[in-house]
């Protein structure tokens, strides 16, 4: 296939989509299907050759909007038409009344406008748009003229500047600038090297990637040619969880039509680059998703973490240099390709650029799908888009930042999202989890929570993460029966502290931050528990009170 | 009835209290030794390497760990089907000797020393070896250097006084004896020789003093149990076990150790973590018997070695058909050992064979069972366990030396409250009689807290309806 | 060979090492003590046990000193309060982690866990012990695998795979539930792939393999020979 | 000068660490010029006395009445010092730990299974605690001092330290097991 | 494959191997799924370090990890043994034991949890006597625990043989479980 190709594809599905007046686009991705997506698009394919209307109106899947908490939804074009709650049985009437009559169904609308309108939507913009296992359609929404414009007008090292321009960071959680990091592959020497998409989202709540996988694969492949084509590299993996089953087939198909159409393999669009992408399955391992994990998982080992350096830039897979990108961050690549990076740049705020998905969930009205510009606050997240907390419940902290993100008190709401202040404030960009809590969770509880899921989690490789985190559980334990002491308070402090700093990787090296931020922001209630043997939130069965006698 | 609480016993090495309970008309009625801690080796040792059992079974007691280690290394040594090379026993021996020196040191000047010298009523703050180095500073160091010299031995074998697990090992010892060192402990033999003399000498001169405490401490008939050599000889690390009756027949010998089981039966009481062994072939609670070194004298007519001899001879007047009643001279057969292990120590160190270099056999072969037997300074120490086929314990049971005498402890203090104790007020002097004579038994409640434990006392008073009428804590 | 070339600062003395040098390596070839437990010379550095973690001007984040190459004008802390607070900590911990009992341990006096707490002063752990009980694998004829005192630094893995070449053993689950397994957790005597060769118990810095019946003190050779070492480095 | 008030005390242990001490040998002498030995197994006073300046106390927490004890110990003490490895650790007497029921199955091995005769648990006695716990773990300890025992110049380097006003260090000096 | 692994061993040995459930090993192989693991293999061209995909593969067509085929797949890849079962469980994804007939999955995600899912779960644990991670005593169902199945916004979740329930409470799901049994 030839550059000019894309463009008649392009064309032709433009004309295609024209034929048809109204387009019904039901949501299949995960949020959607458990609760009846795929029996409703049925549902509406059949309402409309029922009705007769098969010449008028396209029925489509498309993949995530954001609002799972109302799943199944439906979308109907032109206007955008967002129906929530959508039953099969309601699917006739639906295209009888919207499309028939031209009458919009109140009852099924989506009403909360605020969700939408705070969001910027760059990486999930085909969300919603496109039939994600169809590439044509990809391609009708501009797709894949960003590699094309890459492969035969850019050098690698005019896109490393673009990408470098735009301040583009990784999207997987450090926030490393991402040109730099192709910088140091493209500089190796050594051959062959690897491009590795890190879509191994494991943080629980957290499902940003998986949506982008089920809603838009070919943003995810197309940004990872490209950088291929940056850095040199001949062969890709996307390295994806394995409890993600419709993500992974939707991957599989869009590599296979990729591949179809000549957008990978050899002579990429009759050009001399040849790039090869190959899916790779995790097993249920939250630590592969760190950066040299991900590395040992690849080659079929126990995914545990290599020291660094060597960084994988020099010295990764094989020990070959390799490029390892959230996927997240490759699905920017395409947009500053097309617009440069001085555009990207003007996005978020001088020093974060771009936007940020977030799964918005918890003890709040709009839980959900949600990207925002960087430099948002919390409270616009938080009251705004997420609508705050459920009627009758008060506000108690927000974790941002996945298991092993901080917890956050409403005093620091007006902080903005960007990876410095999180950092300074003891929480994390990471993967882009935030769980808001009530009054009804216990804090101690909550940081018990996430400890048991980091020490579940944990590799086993290094001593203070494998020794230190179930010591750190069993303090939260012992605080949480009543048998705690403000000594343990301090051992608790200082095993945190320890973690923090002298484990192997980042889940270590993170995991104590719910603990220190919940002792930093929340620690009358862990005196409560200890001195007065009371649990706040009422939910710790604290069994007895030792006297301690002075 | 009433009862009286000693809580706890001082001057022993663990953990016990006593209960005297008495009548409506205030006479003693009975007395019960209650040992109250409890560790449980018999349990945990399960699933361990039966090789790490001399070790493991030596922090029983930190007193008489190299008995522990000894019985537990014969265990093994049949478990491992070894023949332990002649000069590995010799050196096993010669550790044993260092270890009853020591303990009946610790005893004697550290633990009971002070009753006998500064008197059984005499002020309870002082009457200790403190009080003793204080007012018989003589005496106090010279009690301390005996105990040092059997200490010493230890040391010198093993590199450790206490707890010399890595010493001693299935199949022998670890290294043999170093010729420097051999001699460095020969050299001070003749100083500790003339030490447990005077001090016996000083110990006859007195005793005309104690006759009292000779006639009520625990004198009565029992059966004695313990090791003899085949020769029939005192022995304290092999041989086979002699059965004495209270008249002084013998009523059975050459008894296989190995076959214990067959010969003596264990019993539980509820009041104490300290098991009732008994004679079997008498039967429970009539099966009593004492070991230890009063026992061990009266199962044998001859040490075998001169100065030891001599002693004994004289010591046997004590009693009649060669047998000594009294648990108050258990001290006198005490320091008889004594001077009997010095004189060994000696005897073997002179002998070039004691630098043997071939100290230790060595076996991968498992056998499933095996049953070591030595004489703790405080009496016949019995280690048993059963392995699986890779040599993992799979069971194990201990009968500890001071156990052996359980059944003769309550017999003792009830001879002695009942002689003592009457009315309803109570003085410490009473009180202290009571332990001393459990202090004359030695009991090493360390040991027997594998099964027990701690002995400091108080002595509750009640009236039959229960009620305490009066307490005393001995301060 | 190369020469050594770069010019580094140690606990504010300057130093020279080869390129190819560890931060390790160059502190120990200059006499600068630092302790390890998972690195044995002439094996994968691992860098699991972190005793070996320095503070590098520049680097907000600990080092392990096994496994950084030196680079020239480095400043390298190897001692401080902070350090020495962490490797204190760390000791607690796989003390804890559990049942370290060296009474009765064939290790006790040649132990370097308990040498290490000996000389850091770790007197006593301030979290609580863990009293989870492991089967003794004691099926092999020569070698017995006792997990209760392992510690994980997989030196017996390494130079199985490594110099042995076999592999028999491998660490099975993960995290806090990580023990070490022969085979497809195989009894040792059924390792179809074990030779037997007793590397595992040569190296191990407890007494979790060693050759039955004999306590460390008699068997342990913890260094691999210098000839070994040298042939793993080309 | 008025004697510094020593006390020793004996929980669950063998009494090696005792044994240490007085391993001391003619040092004794020495000490009993500037310590007035308060409480300990060896001397005869029976209730722990009040204002004592140092307490050695050896072997682990097993039994209730040992809890109870060692809590009074420590309000009538001004130096705890936890005394060889079973205060420090467990030790040993805190293998029992290691089995699920540990209590049932150590009595039931020693108490039933092994006996001939009126198999039974005792009951008049101390109740045992679910697991053997090192000193620390139930009270403050000021002072650790491990070893199986310690050994009798380590014992005697730390009291001196002690006596003449300064913290022993034990750094490189001491030794598990 | 038809060498007898344990060929030449010490007497001990036969003994562990006829407790031992890969004895059996050598009569397998003429197992038609071993055959189908053995395509999926070669498709891979032997590459080792494809071996997570073929575990994948072996537990899709098994339901679960039996000793056997960890040997099998480990002799056909070249890989020791120990490394294929270091790999084998340290994901949580394989199983090494025969699930039970009914897989019930929990999703103990950060917002599952906020929500309650933990009380579900240990209703569940209670009423039908099983632990999570474990299977009941008569093989009928399974309790596993899964962190995060990405449905957050409609927590709790639980996963009852596929079956996906959303917004779960203790009734919905031991109702549906009861059902099953």
């Amino acid at each position: 296939m030839k550059p000019e190709e894309i463009q008649k594809i392009a064309e032709i599905e433009h004309d295609m989509r024209m034929a048809y007046k109204y387009r019904i686009k039901v949501c299949c991705s995960s949020g959607c299907i458990p609760f009846g997506a795929q029996k409703l698009l049925k549902a509406f394919e059949d309402a409309v050759k029922e009705l007769g209307l098969q010449n008028v109106c396209k029925v489509a899947r498309t993949g995530c909007v954001g609002t799972c908490s109302v799943a199944p939804v439906v979308l109907i074009d032109p206007g955008n038409h967002l129906y929530q709650n959508v039953k099969p049985e309601d699917a006739k009437r639906i295209v009888q009344e919207h499309v028939v009559n031209g009458r919009i169904l109140e009852e099924f609308v989506y009403k909360n406008e605020a969700y939408f309108s705070k969001q910027y939507r760059l990486v999930l913009r085909n969300a919603g748009k496109i039939d994600p296992l169809r590439i044509e359609d990809y391609i009708s929404v501009g797709g894949y003229s960003a590699l094309a414009k890459a492969l035969t007008q850019m050098t690698p090292e005019q896109v490393i500047y673009e990408v470098t321009v735009s301040g583009l960071r990784g999207r997987g959680g450090a926030g490393f600038p991402t040109g730099q990091k192709w910088n140091f592959v493209a500089k190796s020497t050594a051959k062959p090297k690897y491009v590795v998409a890190n879509l191994d989202e494991g943080d629980p709540g957290v499902f940003a990637n998986r949506t982008l996988a089920e809603a838009d694969p070919h943003a995810i492949i197309e940004g990872m040619t490209i950088a291929a084509y940056a850095v040199g590299a001949e062969k890709g993996y996307i390295y994806i969880r394995s409890e993600y089953p419709l993500a992974i087939q939707t991957l599989k198909k869009a590599i296979e039509q990729a591949k179809s159409y000549g957008l990978i393999g050899d002579n990429i669009l009759g050009s001399t680059f040849n790039f090869d992408i190959e899916l790779r399955l995790g097993a249920g391992a939250f630590v592969a998703g760190e950066e040299t994990a991900i590395l040992s998982s690849i080659e079929g080992l126990r995914a545990t973490p290599r020291p660094r350096p060597p960084y994988p830039a020099v010295s990764g897979l094989w020990g070959k240099p390799t490029l390892i990108n959230n996927v997240e961050t490759l699905a920017n690549v395409p947009l500053i390709i097309l617009n440069g990076g001085a555009w990207f740049s003007k996005i978020g705020t001088p020093k974060c650029t771009g936007t940020k998905c977030f799964s918005l969930t918890g003890k709040v009205r709009n839980p959900g799908l949600i990207e925002v510009p960087m430099g948002i606050t919390l409270k616009e997240v938080v009251y705004e888009i997420g609508g705050g907390v459920p009627e009758g419940r008060k506000f108690k902290a927000v974790l941002v930042g996945g298991p092993s993100g901080g917890c956050l008190p409403e005093s620091m709401l007006s902080l903005p999202i960007d990876y410095e202040s999180l950092t300074q404030a003891g929480a994390i960009m990471g993967s882009g989890g935030i769980v808001v809590i009530d009054d009804e969770s216990c804090i101690v509880d909550t940081a018990r929570f996430f400890i048991d899921f980091c020490m579940d989690e944990s590799c086993g490789k290094c001593v203070p993460c494998r020794a230190g985190l179930p010591k750190v559980r069993e303090i939260l334990d012992k605080i949480m029966v009543g048998e705690g002491t403000e000594e343990d308070l301090k051992v608790l402090e200082e095993l945190s502290y320890l973690i923090k700093d002298a484990s192997l990787c980042g889940l270590g090296q993170t995991a104590p931050n719910p603990v220190l931020t919940t002792l930093n922001y929340f620690k009358k209630e862990y005196l409560s528990h200890i001195l007065d043997g009371k649990c706040p939130a009422g939910k710790c069965n604290i069994k007895r009170m030792e006297v301690v006698k002075k | 009835m009433k009862e009286v609480v000693i809580d706890p016993v001082t001057r022993i090495e663990g953990h016990a209290k006593v209960t005297i309970f008495l009548d409506e008309d205030d006479t003693v009625k009975e007395a019960r030794f209650h040992v109250t801690d409890f560790r449980g080796f018999e349990k945990f040792c399960e699933g361990r390497p039966y090789y790490e059992m001399p070790s493991l079974t030596a922090r029983t007691c930190g007193i008489c760990p190299v008995s522990h280690l000894l019985a537990s290394a014969k265990a093994c040594d049949q478990i491992a089907s070894v023949e332990v090379p002649e000069g590995g026993e010799r050196l096993r021996r010669l550790m044993h000797f260092g270890q009853i020196i020591q303990s009946h040191a610790l005893n004697f000047f550290y633990l009971s020393s002070p009753d006998l010298l500064l008197g059984m009523d005499s002020e309870p703050s002082k009457r200790n070896i403190f009080g003793l180095i204080k007012e018989h500073p003589e005496f106090a160091r010279r009690g301390i250097m005996l105990r040092k010299f059997g200490q010493q031995i230890i040391e010198r074998l093993s590199g450790k006084r206490i707890h010399s697990g890595e010493w001693i090992v299935p199949g022998g010892v670890r290294t043999p004896l170093t010729k420097e060192k051999c001699e460095m402990i020969l050299n001070e033999t003749p100083e500790a020789l003339k030490m447990i003399q005077k001090t016996l000498d000083e110990f006859k001169n007195r005793i005309d003093k104690f006759r009292e405490e000779i006639e009520n401490f625990g004198n009565f008939p029992t059966y004695y149990l313990g090791l003899v050599s085949k020769d029939g000889l005192l022995e304290h690390y092999d041989g086979f076990i002699r059965v004495v009756g209270p008249k002084g027949e013998i009523v059975a010998d050459k008894l296989d150790p190995k076959k214990y089981f067959e010969y003596i039966g264990e019993a539980v009481e509820p009041w104490s973590y300290m098991k009732f062994p008994y004679y079997k072939p008498v039967g429970y609670p009539m099966g009593v018997y004492r070991v230890g070194p009063l026992a061990r004298l009266n199962i044998v007519t001859k040490c075998g070695t001169p100065y030891a001899d001599k002693e004994l001879r004289e010591y046997k007047k004590f009693g009649e058909n060669g047998v000594v009643e009294s648990t108050f001279l258990y001290h006198y057969a005490r320091l008889i050992e004594i001077l009997y292990s010095i004189e060994k120590v000696k005897e073997m160190l002179e002998d070039q064979k004691v630098l043997d270099e071939n100290v230790q056999a060595k076996s991968y072969t498992c056998r499933s069972e095996g049953i070591g037997v030595a004489e703790a300074p405080r009496g016949t120490l019995i280690h048993h366990y059963k392995v699986d086929r890779d040599g993992k314990i799979t069971w194990a049971n201990m009968i500890i030396a001071t156990e052996n005498n359980n059944l003769a402890y309550n017999m003792a203090i009830t001879q002695v409250a009942k002689k003592y104790v009457r009315g309803k007020r109570l003085t410490e002097g009473i009180l202290n009689r009571v332990e001393a004579v459990i202090r004359a038994f030695d009991p090493c409640l360390s040991c027997a807290t594998h099964a027990w434990g701690e002995m400091p006392l108080t002595i509750h008073l009640y009236d039959h309806r229960g009620r305490e009428v009066d307490r005393l804590i001995q301060d | 060979m190369s020469e050594r070339t770069v010019k580094l600062v140690i606990d504010g003395r300057e130093v020279f090492a080869k390129p190819t040098d560890t931060i390790l390596k160059a502190a120990k070839d200059n006499g600068i003590y630092i302790p390890t437990l998972c690195y044995l010379e002439g094996l994968t550095a691992y860098g699991g046990c972190r005793l070996c973690v320095v503070e590098v001007k520049g680097n907000p984040k600990l080092m392990t000193s096994c496994t950084t190459p030196v680079s020239n004008n480095m400043e390298v802390i190897t001692n401080s309060p902070r350090l020495n607070k962490y490797r204190k900590q760390i000791i607690e911990l796989l003390l804890a982690e559990r049942t370290h009992t060296c009474s009765v341990c064939v290790a006790n006096g040649s132990c370097e866990l308990q040498e290490l707490a000996t000389r850091f002063g770790v007197d006593h752990t301030s979290v609580s012990r863990n009293w989870k009980r492991f089967e003794i694998d004691m099926t092999h004829e020569r070698f017995v695998l006792d997990h209760n005192r392992c510690i994980l630094c997989t030196r017996c893995i390494r130079v199985c795979d490594e110099i042995e070449g076999v592999h028999v053993l491998d660490v099975k689950r993960r995290g806090k539930d990580s023990s070490i397994v022969i085979d497809l957790d195989e009894p040792w005597a059924a390792s179809y792939s074990c030779t037997s060769c007793g590397k595992c118990s040569a190296v191990c810095p407890v007494g979790a393999i060693y050759v039955k019946l004999k306590p460390l003190s008699e068997t342990k050779k913890k260094e691999l020979p210098e000839f070994v070492v040298e042939r793993r480095r080309r | 000068m008025a004697k510094v008030k020593v006390a020793t005390v004996w929980l669950s242990g063998c009494s090696g660490c005792h044994m240490s001490f007085l391993d001391q040998d003619e040092k004794i002498i020495e000490l009993a010029e500037k310590i007035e030995l308060v409480y300990s197994p060896i001397v005869d006073i029976k209730d722990f006395p009040e204002n004592v300046d140092i307490t050695f106390v050896e072997g682990a927490v097993a039994n209730e009445e040992q809890l109870h004890q060692l809590k009074t110990i420590r309000e009538r003490t001004k130096l705890l010092i936890a005394f060889g490895d079973c205060a420090v650790t467990g030790n040993v007497v805190a293998l029992r730990n290691m089995f699920q029921d540990s209590v049932k199955e150590v009595l039931e091995r020693a108490y039933v299974e092994n006996v001939d005769h009126s198999k039974q648990y005792p009951t008049q006695v101390p109740k045992l605690l679910e697991n053997a716990h090192p000193l620390h773990e139930v009270v403050k300890v000021d002072f650790y001092l491990p070893g199986c025992p310690p050994s009798a110049e380590l014992i005697n380097y730390v009291l001196n330290e002690i006596l003449d006003g300064r913290k022993p260090s034990l750094e490189g000096r001491f030794k598990f097991g | 494959m038809t060498k007898n692994i344990y060929s030449n061993r010490l007497p001990v040995v036969q003994q562990l191997r006829e407790a031992n459930e890969l004895s059996e090993y050598p009569k397998t192989v003429s197992d038609k799924r071993i055959i189908l693991i053995d395509k999926t293999i070669a498709a891979y061209g032997y590459r080792r370090d494809a071996l997570l995909e073929k575990l994948h593969v072996a537990q899709n067509i098994y339901g679960y990890l039996e000793k056997k085929i960890l040997l099998h797949i480990s002799e056909k890849l070249k890989i020791p043994p120990s490394q294929v079962y270091g790999v084998a469980t340290f994901y949580n994804y394989f199983k090494l034991k025969k699930p039970g007939s009914h897989a019930i999955t929990f999703c103990l995600g950060t917002a599952c949890y906020v929500k309650g899912a933990e009380e579900i779960l240990s209703a569940v644990e209670r009423e039908f006597n099983v632990k999570r991670g474990e299977t009941s005593a008569d093989g009928k169902i399974s309790i596993f625990v899964t962190r995060c199945v990405g449905a957050c916004a409609m927590a709790p979740n639980v996963i009852i043989d596929d079956e996906m329930i959303g917004k779960a409470t203790k009734e919905t799901v031991l109702d549906k479980i009861r059902s099953l049994l």
